[in-house]
């Protein structure tokens, strides 16, 4: 066996080129920012210039199915699959959006000196969800997840003046160092139970384990904890709104998208991998049957969704009711892996890469207009479609995206996971997700109406840039285009779905 | 009292956690709050290492092998990394807010 | 004239409002007069329209146009596509919505001059126009669904576009949330649809049917997705309880009221549910009966004591939906469909006037301070009157037409299964009609004029906005429809133009005599189907529609006559003292004009109704040889305002519990972000030990 | 009961009580030199489970590393000058509660779990099988740890630098 390992290391290497393009990145941003020490103008191009690289080589990688970082022919630690490519393209367009909210962002802006650190962590973030989405193996996915964590914790107080910050930072950091405490001893009593760290060799381990039924439900419910914490799903979601509302609104945003997608594709991957025993012809999983997985599922969706849409209907400030939008979101989004079939993952992809627009869209559009109002709480933003009429307009069409009206992306999204749920024959879930979805209209009208129903004297000018346009329209593009034309993001989910191994 | 085997580590590590949590749901000081991350990692340690030692799998007879081992190691790794950053933020803290009570700090709420 | 020069001149005029919205957004802060050009598009617009609708009725009058394109698969075998569907009824609608839309352009142009949001007002009208041909357009469910949600978020935009009213913001905001009530009905009954049939195409969902695939495999469920869908309905044509938004809707401008309320958007339910004919069973047919019979009768009593001009042609415009949803409920297809299109121009005639009224007197609206109008606006005055003659149903207008079939349809439907309920309000809704418009037309524009000051200033309308009011006016008479001025039956509308469609529901939920039986049994009957080789309505409905045909409109014409004198004696010749009548239940009258004394009424609303109802019955009784005119004005006039304040206070008050409902739950949740995140990890643990036990 | 048990006790006991007393002293100065004992107790467990390197390992990284920059934080966040170097506690009812029920169903399930366990075999030193591993199975997650470190000094420098 030993024999194999290191020609096998070798060709591996092939498979990990974008991670190694990323931290290269990494190490040029430091590098750049110790040279150009006063002008530090070039480091985000740099960081684009890295993210483009770094796409150009997971572009060669479509199509592939491999695993890498072999130890036996069986197990690995990555699994280059349709499924981990899709996220990973997903993150990379975050991120380039993000690098940009970052160019215009104030808050950013008034801690010039630092740009170099900034950047640095952000590839930091991505290579930990790089490696967390294509994870294999218990103690890869620990450790990626803790990269990532470690990185938000200190871009969450970036700003390290501002009170608020250091609050959320603070928060972060102990809910998320208690989280995935909680996480690992959940992994080491599987470990305990099975023998094992890597998914697929947990998954042939398992059998039977009559009387350790107990055993096993803590550490998955330990381990689910961990992961719910990434995604937020009720009950580990309460760190949510405060450190949303607290950070940098460009690493809100990136929190809000990527970092919950790399969770997703944890969970999901995790779910599949180490408890599938089989896929049937429509492509419902059968899962080992300790636990009642769907009903586990399905209630953390449910009490996600309408803990999200209600606690939102209350929030004066405008990031702290995205949070909570966004855990609603996150509890659509559960209702897709809920469904245990391929077409309930379809839906999920299809979901976030719309949720990735829209989202990202409402954040650019609360950062511009909090970077000239100084404000994020929805009174200020009165009058605001008059005075600013292109940012009102684009948040409203956010808005109306992430209610899930038509024409917008919003609506294909929640097609198809309605789609999938009625496939599934769960039409009870799939009418409380729709008056969910009504409930949820209360509160992005409300800022609607702030927006254009309410005029007031004073008149905000703002000059927005060439970026500003470009990167409006670069957002608003998609949420219009994909609510009417979707069949290539729908092929693209759909040759994605595929995860190796079970 | 019965030999001492796998189920006597286990409890050590049991209380070690419950400890872990205690103080960090219970302690104001941020750093007992760290201090108490850390006895979680270290019960999550004994754990890998106690399977490790007395694990068997049963289907080929093999034994877990050194791979508890090794993930303690990386526990331990990170946990260093991790007391870096967090001492770090909870001087950040201290500096911007004068305080280290975490029950202070609680401007944002709903 | 091929069938694909049809197809292109329908995209253009789908998409031709579209290209004038966007160019007129964008371009409307740089150039002043870019409202031209969407003025421009909306000619080409109506110009199409009618080559259309020429092409297809002289060439295509026995085809279907269906052309489809593939959208995307969702899986191997289900298709979703996009495609369009012209048939007579298709270009008729678009017909009446292209000129309609385009002469509400021309007015506009004199009646929102001065507006500061001139330019954009006009980019809306054009989103509208486009939105509204999306859905006469389609051919699929879904589409219809698409562009029925943009016709709402466009009328949102143009009911609230003086936002800075309050009271206009909050209407913009109903009509949006009470249309979404009714959406979510629609919205089920298209899932359940597609959860069946795996498509959303009209045609094919109908062959399915046919073939005797039903949803569920249950009758019930067929039932219940035809009521499903028909709740979109309910809530874009203000069909009873949700009719609510569309009087407050009168607080837009007065030319989109013409357009949306009258003609357009209101009618697209009405067009929902023609189209969605063919699947409704019995019961589902006697849901949309009653819902109609309620939607043509309370609103009909509201009006009678309205003041503002506007406010009674909205209720008079509720009043006469529900005619065309009762007309479907019975089964008289292709009399709703006329009654759709000739009340489309009577009524928008009505608004537009009404614009000009109102534009005339500065803004003023309540017809207490109008009054001998006729001397200076007499053009507005001659359409006015025609129109209303129209709807009041007297002969040798189209009104007259339409209507005496509706009412001849519900006789015929009572002599058959019994149900003459819907032929008796009918009847009662027409007499209510002839008096509530006259009221209006008196008090606005005979007398003598009542506030001076606004009528020394009054002057007649410029030509752009007299041009369309003349043009509405004359469709108002018989001759565009039919040759004979007392009956429609022989006329092209309704024998060449439309027909009725086939009937899919399986025979065992239908009414007895809609039961298909197979080969022809008239002559006339079995021309129109005999591609199909059975027909739908059997002898025995056409029969009772001849029988009922005199009787009915010998009754109609008597009660619009009566209607209409009663209004003279009332308020021309002031027989009757409306002030002494209106006095002797003044709380109740004041109940209705002030809703600001309501609030101390509330909760003896219910009681103080019931009770006043009782006296009124009680006098009603005691007085009736006195003058059956004037118990009959005091009870309607009871009704009224029992029903105004039902629906104020039960249908919104439920409305409003329900969002502080959903509130309060939202305040409890907030109980638990303290803020501390060592609590959130106790709960966290908490959560985890509960999980435990759970499972 | 041989040697062998005897001293587990010994370790055993040593690490729960001093890490009782961690969480449970109000001094924070005390708390962290009992956290030294519980290090300790848990660094002879590892011995006696035969983890010779990785119980080094634990007495250098936890006691020489991460306990000292633990100790600097107490100090340089409280004032030296202040005797009353003590802290309060919150959520005591339900921390115990909670903690209590956790541990209870935490021991019932693991006690009564049949783990495929052998009894131990006898230590061997494990330095260079361990190193074997690391540079071959465990490459990858090698150098994820070498980035790890990197971004943590990264971002302890971000924070902790001083503001131009």
């Amino acid at each position: 066996m030993n024999k194999l390992i290191v020609p096998n290391l070798l060709n591996s290497l092939n498979s990990v080129l974008p991670e190694i393009a990323l931290s290269l990145t990494l190490v040029a941003i430091v590098v750049f920012d110790l040279i150009f020490n006063k002008n530090k103008i070039i480091l985000p191009y740099i960081s684009i210039a890295g993210l483009v690289i770094t796409f150009i080589l997971l572009v060669s990688q479509f199509g592939i199915s491999t695993t890498a970082f072999s130890v036996s022919e069986t197990l690995s630690f990555l699994s280059l699959d349709g499924f981990s490519l899709f996220f990973k393209v997903l993150i990379l367009i975050t991120t380039t959006f993000i690098v940009l909210f970052s160019i215009s962002s104030s808050e950013v802006h008034s801690c010039s000196d630092r740009h170099g650190e900034y950047y640095a962590l952000i590839f930091g973030m991505v290579i930990g969800m790089f490696f967390m989405v294509s994870a294999n193996d218990l103690i890869l996915i620990y450790l990626s997840l803790e990269l990532l964590s470690l990185s938000s914790y200190v871009l969450a107080g970036f700003v390290k003046t501002s009170i608020r910050n250091s609050e959320a930072q603070l928060k972060y950091l102990i809910y998320g160092s208690a989280s995935s405490g909680i996480m690992l001893f959940g992994m080491s009593v599987l470990y305990g139970i099975t023998g094992s760290t890597n998914l697929s060799e947990i998954n042939t381990l398992i059998n039977s384990p009559d009387g350790n039924q107990l055993t096993f439900l803590i550490s998955i419910i330990m381990i689910f904890a961990g992961i719910g914490f990434k995604i937020s799903i009720v009950p580990f979601h309460f760190w949510t709104p405060d450190v949303y509302e607290g950070a940098p609104i460009s690493i809100t945003a990136f929190l809000s998208v990527a970092s919950k997608a790399a969770g997703f594709a944890v969970l999901i991957r995790f779910l599949k991998v180490t408890f599938a025993t089989s896929i049937n012809g429509s492509g419902y999983w059968q899962l080992i049957q300790f636990i009642d997985w769907q009903t586990l599922l399905i209630l953390f969706s449910i009490i996600t969704m309408t803990y999200g849409n209600f606690a939102a209907l209350w929030q004066d400030n405008i990031k702290r009711m995205l949070a909570y939008s966004s855990i609603a979101h996150a509890g659509y989004l559960m209702l897709g892996v809920a469904v245990l079939s391929n077409q309930g993952i379809l839906a999920v992809l299809v979901y976030f890469f719309i949720y990735m627009f829209m989202n990202l869209g409402a954040f650019y559009v609360v950062m511009l207009i909090a970077n000239k109002i100084n404000s994020e709480e929805i009174d200020d933003y009165k009058g605001i479609g008059y005075s600013l009429p292109l940012l009102g307009t684009a948040l409203g069409i956010f808005l109306v995206s992430l209610t899930g009206l038509p024409p917008t992306a919003g609506f294909i999204g929640k097609l198809y996971l309605f789609i999938a749920l009625v496939d599934a024959n769960m039409i009870t879930v799939a009418i409380i997700a729709l008056l969910n979805t009504v409930v949820s209209l209360y509160y992005y009208i409300r800022v609607l109406r702030a927006m254009f129903l309410v005029k007031t004297d004073i008149k905000t000018e703002l000059k927005l840039s060439v970026l500003n346009y470009v990167v409006l329209f670069l957002l608003i593009a998609p949420v219009l285009i994909l609510g009417v034309y979707f069949g290539p993001l729908v092929n693209f989910a759909k040759a994605s779905v595929q995860i190796l191994g079970f | 009292m019965m030999e001492v085997g796998l189920n006597h580590f286990l409890v050590v590590s049991t209380l070690l956690f419950s400890m872990g949590i205690y103080a960090i749901v219970t302690r104001k000081n941020a750093i007992m709050v760290l201090m108490g991350v850390e006895l979680i990692l270290n019960s999550a340690n004994i754990n890998f290492i106690a399977f490790s030692q007395f694990g068997n799998r049963g289907i080929d007879g093999n034994l877990f092998g050194l791979h508890g081992h090794l993930i303690a190691l990386f526990v331990i790794v990170l946990a260093a990394a991790e007391a870096a950053i967090a001492l770090a933020i909870v001087l950040n803290i201290y500096k911007t807010l004068s305080t280290v009570n975490i029950d202070e700090i609680d401007n944002l709420k709903d | 004239m091929t069938e694909s020069v049809l197809i292109n001149i329908s995209l253009a005029i789908l998409f031709l409002p579209l290209f004038g919205f966007v160019v007129t957004l964008l371009l409307g802060k740089k150039v002043k007069s870019i409202y031209l050009f969407e003025v421009f598009i909306l000619t080409i617009v109506l110009i199409s329209a009618i080559v259309l609708a020429f092409g297809k009725l002289s060439y295509f009058i026995d085809h279907k146009i269906v052309s489809e394109i593939e959208w995307f698969r969702l899986t191997d075998t289900i298709v979703i596509k996009l495609g369009f569907l012209i048939d007579n009824l298709t270009v008729l609608m678009l017909f009446v919505v292209a000129l309609i839309s385009a002469l509400v352009h021309y007015f506009s142009v004199a009646y929102m001059k001065g507006d500061e949001r001139y330019n954009r007002y006009f980019a809306y009208l054009g989103i509208f126009t486009f939105s509204m041909n999306g859905i006469v357009l389609t051919n699929n469910i879904l589409m219809m669904y698409i562009f029925w949600e943009l016709v709402g978020l466009s009328s949102y935009l143009l009911i609230g576009f003086w936002f800075e009213k309050k009271s206009a913001a909050d209407a913009g905001k109903k009509a949006f949330l009470v249309n979404r009530i009714g959406d979510l009905g629609m919205f089920a009954g298209i899932l359940i649809l597609f959860l069946t049939y795996n498509t959303f195409s009209f045609d094919t969902i109908f062959q399915s049917i046919s073939a005797g695939k039903i949803p569920f495999n249950s009758e019930f469920w067929l039932t219940l997705t035809g009521i499903l869908l028909f709740m979109g309905a309910v809530g874009k044509s203000a069909q009873f309880p949700l009719h609510v938004w569309l009087p407050d809707a009168m607080e837009g401008p007065t030319p989109v009221s013409a357009l949306i309320h009258a003609a357009t958007m209101v009618a697209a339910g009405v067009y929902l549910t023609v189209r969605i004919f063919g699947l409704l069973t019995a019961d589902a047919m006697m849901f949309i009966a009653v819902i109609g019979m309620l939607s043509a009768f309370i609103p009909a009593t509201i009006a009678l004591t309205q003041n503002d001009i506007k406010k009674v042609l909205a209720y008079s415009t509720v009043s006469q939906l529900g005619y065309m949803v009762m007309a479907l409920g019975v089964g008289a297809y292709k009399f709703a469909f006329f009654h759709l299109v000739t009340h489309a121009f009577f009524k928008a005639c009505l608004f537009l006037g009404s614009g000009s009224v109102i534009h005339a007197m500065h803004h003023e609206q309540d017809i207490r301070n109008m009054g001998g109008l006729r001397k200076k606006l007499p053009l507005t005055y001659a359409t006015f009157l025609l129109s209303s003659l129209a709807i009041s149903g007297i002969p040798l207008t189209s009104g007259f037409l339409s209507k005496d079939g509706i009412l001849a349809s519900a006789f015929a439907f009572g002599s058959l299964t019994g149900y003459w309920i819907f032929a008796v309000v009918g009847f009662l809704v027409a007499l209510l009609t002839a008096f509530y418009m006259f009221r209006l037309i008196i008090i606005t524009f005979h007398g003598e004029p009542r506030d001076h000051h606004k009528y020394d200033h009054a002057h007649e309308s410029p030509f752009v906005m007299a041009m369309p009011l003349v043009v509405l006016a004359g469709l108002s008479i018989f001759i565009w429809y039919t040759p004979n001025p007392i009956s429609a039956d022989q006329g092209w509308f309704l024998t060449k133009w439309i027909e009725t469609p086939e009937l899919h529901a399986p025979n065992s939920t239908r009414f007895d005599f809609m039961q298909s039986e197979v080969v022809a049994e008239t002559q006339q009957v079995a021309e129109h189907n005999s591609s199909h080789g059975e027909i739908t309505y059997s002898e025995k409905y056409t029969e009772a529609m001849h029988s009922a045909h005199y009787p009915a409109m010998f009754l109609s014409l008597f009660v619009a006559i009566a209607g209409i004198l009663t209004a003279f004696v009332f308020y021309q010749w002031k027989k009757v003292n409306v002030e002494k009548l209106t006095a002797s239940i003044k709380p109740l009258y004041n109940f209705s004009l002030n809703k600001w004394y309501i609030d101390e009424f509330y909760h003896k609303t219910f009681v103080a109704g019931l009770l006043g109802l009782s006296k009124i019955i009680y006098w009603f009784d005691a007085t009736i040889v006195d003058g059956i005119v004037n118990g009959s004005a005091t009870v309607t006039r009871a009704i009224s305002t029992f029903t105004g304040a039902f629906d104020k206070y039960v249908v919104d008050g439920l409305v409003n519990f329900m969002a502080y409902l959903s509130g309060f739950i939202g305040l409890i949740f907030r109980r638990i972000q303290t803020g501390k995140v060592q609590t959130y990890i106790v709960l966290v643990i908490f959560s985890i030990i509960i999980l435990f036990f759970f499972f | 009961m041989n040697v062998y048990d005897i001293v587990f006790y010994l370790f055993a006991a040593l690490t729960v009580i001093s890490a009782f007393f961690v969480v449970t002293n109000r001094n924070i100065v005390y708390s962290a030199f009992f956290l030294l004992f519980t290090f300790f107790g848990v660094a002879g467990i590892y011995v006696l489970l035969g983890a010779d390197f990785v119980a080094i390992v634990q007495l250098i990284v936890y006691v020489g590393g991460i306990l000292i920059l633990l100790l600097f934080g107490v100090m340089l966040t409280n004032k030296i000058t202040n005797v009353e170097i003590k802290t309060g506690t919150i959520n005591i009812y339900p921390a115990v509660i909670g903690v209590g029920l956790l541990t209870g169903s935490l021991l019932a399930a693991l006690i009564n779990t049949s783990w495929r366990s052998v009894p131990a075999s006898a230590p061997q030193a494990t330095t260079a099988a361990l190193g074997t591993i690391l540079l071959q199975e465990y490459a990858l997650v090698f150098e994820l740890l070498g980035i790890i470190l990197l971004i943590a000094l990264i971002g302890a420098a971000s924070i902790a630098r001083r503001e131009a």
